[in-house]
């Protein structure tokens, strides 16, 4: 067992109980240092590869930042654009699938861009092709058909935040 | 007092926000043409609506002072569960996707163009 | 529709339209009550009463209470069954090797990916379910099947070899699941074991101090409620049940070919 | 001036038809829907909306323990879409 | 007024429930027929939210939505997909 | 006849008419598979049926969950949860009845797999040949 790689998993379920718990008396403080040693060296090495990562201050800035940004700019644009297309009663679609490649090396980085695009309404990732690095995303008003084009309208924003962090 | 009435106005208000996409999200499962597009509507109802009011929920319960030291418990458990959301329900519609178009479970049309089929037919040539 | 179908379709028609028609006639009572039955309200006033302490148990929870110490002997006898089940699940697989060696398919990368993740943060909700059975709705059942859907998540991403490389094998999940049902009975005569050293009386299945029975487990202490034997039962019985579900779902995923060549050419 | 109470009761009042109203939607497509893909995402997309809606009936009736349920339905209905998508997609269910 | 309205979603919720078991009774295919049972015993637990029973929830919906269409998906991969002739 | 009492009576009928759809399926659908699935509606319906019993509403207020949530405790506090928590013995008794349940499902469904390998079939009608 790697302790060094524990301690990320540790503070994270430590966290997590003391949110869903949401108190902080002695007995949750005491059942939750427990629990979090626990889950902590059975689940360490699997989530985390890279400790020193994890635990760098910066990018869990960048983390935070990106949450917000993500949050209040990118979701709030795409929900008022499909919501538009739903309730619109001539309901204009244009969907395809389209290539978007995507150029960063770790698998939370991958999954961070692949869970942002599907989570914004309009662009889902069907399937992924590891080797070749590219997504294929089903898009609600497919404007062009090349993946150089469609990446910088889709995915280029999220995969420079995503290399910030995690990469 | 004036923190607890902000606190609820704003939970309020992202509550209300939720209601919309809700029902917007509904009107378009209903109204859209294929599986793949109502993927989107589906989109709108778990982000819009489940992660953003469970966010509100959680606001107001932290105003609302009369329900009791519990209500900490009721704030604490909605935001790890808008969190759950947030990470699981996109894999969830991922994966549904990835199935339906893998063994053809859904009809594609209408669909202006293909790459994943075009290249999985390049796949099989090879 | 053939006339059997007819026949079955209306006899259970008629049967349904009897039952109704007893219920209506008072076996339900007016719905919804304005009072609960009187049995019901001794059981929610004796849950938390420091005014009557030989007969309270001790935690906030009624159903917990009821479950492991007003009725706790049922509840054993039920585990008991479910491991018995289990057990008889087992034996039609008896002599089927189960090896982690061959590869796994699995599914996307993004799916594994948030599975790893999950792996630390369903366990910590399950594992505070547990804790605080004796507190909020919860306990040993419930935290146990909440805890289940890892062992289902990594049966399905990362494929059924993959749960056993990591070192669950069968026997280790079932020891795992015989120490939770050990626990659980190991609870229920502690007392009476400690009664017998110090040479005073007890009672099997006994919880806070009773007349002519002056032990008990830790009902509170330093302002913290621990709820005595309640919280013990409730975490040996999510051990018991997060190991009895894993073990069922990880023979249901056998590969069927494997299975068939020692169970019907028996 | 009405109090904070009465004014939480009157919101969540005025939001629940709207609420219903979207269920039944989801329902209805869940009944119809050509294929399977298009009823497992429809209970999806209800349960995590009734996660939500959950949460608020748990503060109508004043009773914050009641929370304790959302969180599980969010996490069942999120193993159902795999099991499903592993169906189809596998040839065997543990591979 | 809490009364009411509580009452009318119980009553959308039993009346969804009886669809959705009709509709997995009579569906040949039983991948159909899990998937609206699950929509069932999705409904079932709200009634039993509503009746104020959050202990029974916890352990049914993970029984009932996660464990049973688990193990009855399994059982269909092995066997036979469709019922009947 | 009051709204809530139409309502109650609502999901009883409708508590019934499940009960009938799931003794349909036990009876006439061909596959042990189906029947299965029937059986485990049945005993859903048995529970719903349990818990509907032990519920209430009292004269004031809402009814509450079966926890005492106060963290003070006198006659006052006692005598308000007494007077509007919901009975809890049949919401113990089902909470076990459902693990019970999913034992006996898990049997069964080991014994259908069986009788699958064989026979070949999982048709009662084509088994009986």
């Amino acid at each position: 067992m790697n302790l060094r790689s524990a301690i990320p998993a540790m503070i994270l379920s430590f966290i997590i109980y003391i949110i869903y718990t949401g108190s902080v008396s002695p007995y949750d403080l005491i059942t939750g240092v427990i629990v979090a040693v626990i889950v902590g060296l059975l689940a360490g090495e699997i989530v985390v590869k890279d400790p020193g990562k994890a635990l760098d201050p910066k990018r869990l800035a960048y983390l935070v930042k990106y949450t917000f940004w993500y949050f209040f700019v990118a979701e709030v644009k795409a929900h008022a654009d499909v919501i538009k297309r739903a309730l619109s009663p001539k309901m204009p679609l244009n969907p395809a699938i389209v290539r978007v490649p995507y150029y960063v090396e770790t698998d939370y980085a991958m999954t961070t861009i692949a869970n942002s695009i599907t989570n914004t309404p309009g662009t889902v990732v069907v399937d992924i092709d590891p080797d070749r690095k590219i997504f294929y995303v089903h898009w609600i008003d497919a404007k062009t058909s090349d993946p150089g084009e469609a990446r910088k309208m889709i995915s280029l924003e999220f995969e420079e935040n995503a290399k910030k962090i995690f990469d | 007092m004036i923190l607890n009435a902000l606190l609820i106005y704003i939970g309020e208000a992202l509550v209300a926000v939720g209601v919309f996409c809700d029902l917007a999200a509904s009107i378009g499962m209903i109204r859209f043409p294929n599986f793949y597009t109502r993927l989107h509507a589906a989109t709108v109802g778990t982000i819009g609506g489940a992660v953003v009011p469970l966010v509100g929920v959680a606001l107001m319960a932290l105003g609302a002072d009369w329900l009791g030291n519990y209500r900490f418990f009721l704030a604490g458990a909605s935001i790890v569960a808008g969190i759950l959301i947030l990470l699981l329900a996109p894999v969830g519609s991922h994966v549904l996707a990835q199935a339906a178009h893998k063994a053809g479970l859904a009809p594609r049309e209408p669909i202006a163009f293909d790459h994943l089929e075009e290249d999985r037919r390049r796949g099989e040539e090879k | 529709m053939k006339a059997s179908e007819v026949f079955v379709l209306v006899s259970i028609i008629v049967f349904i339209f009897s039952l109704a028609y007893i219920t209506s006639l008072g076996g339900l009572g007016q719905l919804p009550p304005v009072n609960v039955r009187v049995l019901a309200q001794r059981y929610l006033e004796l849950t938390w009463n420091p005014l009557k302490p030989f007969m309270s148990s001790s935690g906030y929870e009624s159903v917990t209470a009821i479950v492991w110490d007003f009725r706790g002997l049922d509840t054993f006898f039920e585990t008991a069954v479910f491991y018995g089940a289990i057990i008889a699940a087992i034996a039609i697989y008896r002599g089927v090797k189960i090896t982690g060696k061959g590869k796994t398919i699995g599914m996307s990368p993004i799916a594994r990916t948030i599975t790893r993740l999950s792996i630390v943060l369903i366990p910590t909700v399950a594992a505070s379910i547990a804790l605080h059975g004796h507190l909020t709705p919860g306990g040993g059942f419930q935290a146990g099947s909440v805890a289940t859907v890892v062992a289902v998540l990594i049966i399905m991403v990362f494929g059924r070899k993959a749960i056993i490389r990591k070192g669950l094998t069968k026997s280790r999940i079932l020891l795992l699941r015989s120490l939770g049902l050990l626990g659980i009975g190991f609870t229920a005569v502690a007392l009476l074991l400690a009664a017998i050293a110090l040479g005073v009386n007890a009672y099997i299945f006994q919880n806070q101090p009773k007349p002519f029975a002056p032990l008990g487990f830790p009902k509170i202490y330093d302002g913290m409620i621990l709820g005595g034997s309640l919280l013990l039962f409730n975490f040996f019985e999510f051990i018991a049940v997060t190991a009895g579900f894993t073990l069922v779902l990880l023979l249901l995923s056998l590969d069927e070919k494997d299975v068939r060549k020692v169970v019907v050419e028996k | 001036m009405i109090s904070l109470h009465d004014e939480i009761t009157l919101f969540i009042l005025a939001v629940f038809p709207i609420y219903l109203f979207a269920f039944t939607l989801y329902i209805i497509r869940a009944v119809r829907g050509p294929t399977i893909p298009d009823t497992v995402l429809a209970i999806d997309a209800l349960s995590f909306d009734i996660a939500a809606f959950l949460a608020l009936l748990a503060i109508i009736y004043q009773s914050p323990i009641l929370i304790a349920c959302t969180i599980v339905l969010a996490l069942w209905v999120y193993a159902l879409d795999i099991y499903v998508s592993k169906y189809f997609t596998a040839e065997e269910m543990g591979e | 007024m809490i009364e009411v309205f509580t009452l009318a979603f119980l009553m959308l919720v039993s009346v969804a429930s009886v669809v959705a078991a009709y509709l997995a009774i009579r569906e040949r295919d039983m991948v159909k027929a899990i998937v609206f049972s699950a929509i069932q015993s999705a409904m079932y637990a709200l009634i039993f939210y509503v009746l104020m029973a959050p202990d029974i929830v916890l352990v049914y919906i993970p029984v009932s939505v996660g464990i049973t269409p688990a193990v009855l998906l399994f059982v269909t991969k092995k066997t036979e997909r469709y019922d009947g002739d | 006849m009051n709204l809530s009492l139409m309502t109650a009576y609502v999901v009883v009928i409708s508590l019934y008419v499940n009960l009938g759809i799931a003794l349909y399926g036990i009876f006439a659908r061909p596959s042990l598979v189906k029947k299965l699935l029937a059986i485990t509606i049945l005993s859903d319906t048995a529970n719903a049926f349990a818990v509907l019993v032990g519920y209430r509403w009292p004269k004031t207020g809402t009814p509450k969950p079966p926890v005492y949530t106060n963290s003070t405790f006198n006659n006052q506090t006692l005598h308000y949860y007494v007077s509007h928590a919901v009975d809890p013995l049949p919401q113990a008794l089902v909470l076990t009845a459902i693990v019970i349940g999913l034992a006996v499902t898990v049997f069964i469904a080991f014994i259908i797999i069986q009788y699958y390998r064989l026979h070949g079939t999982v048709d009662v009608r084509k088994a009986r040949r």
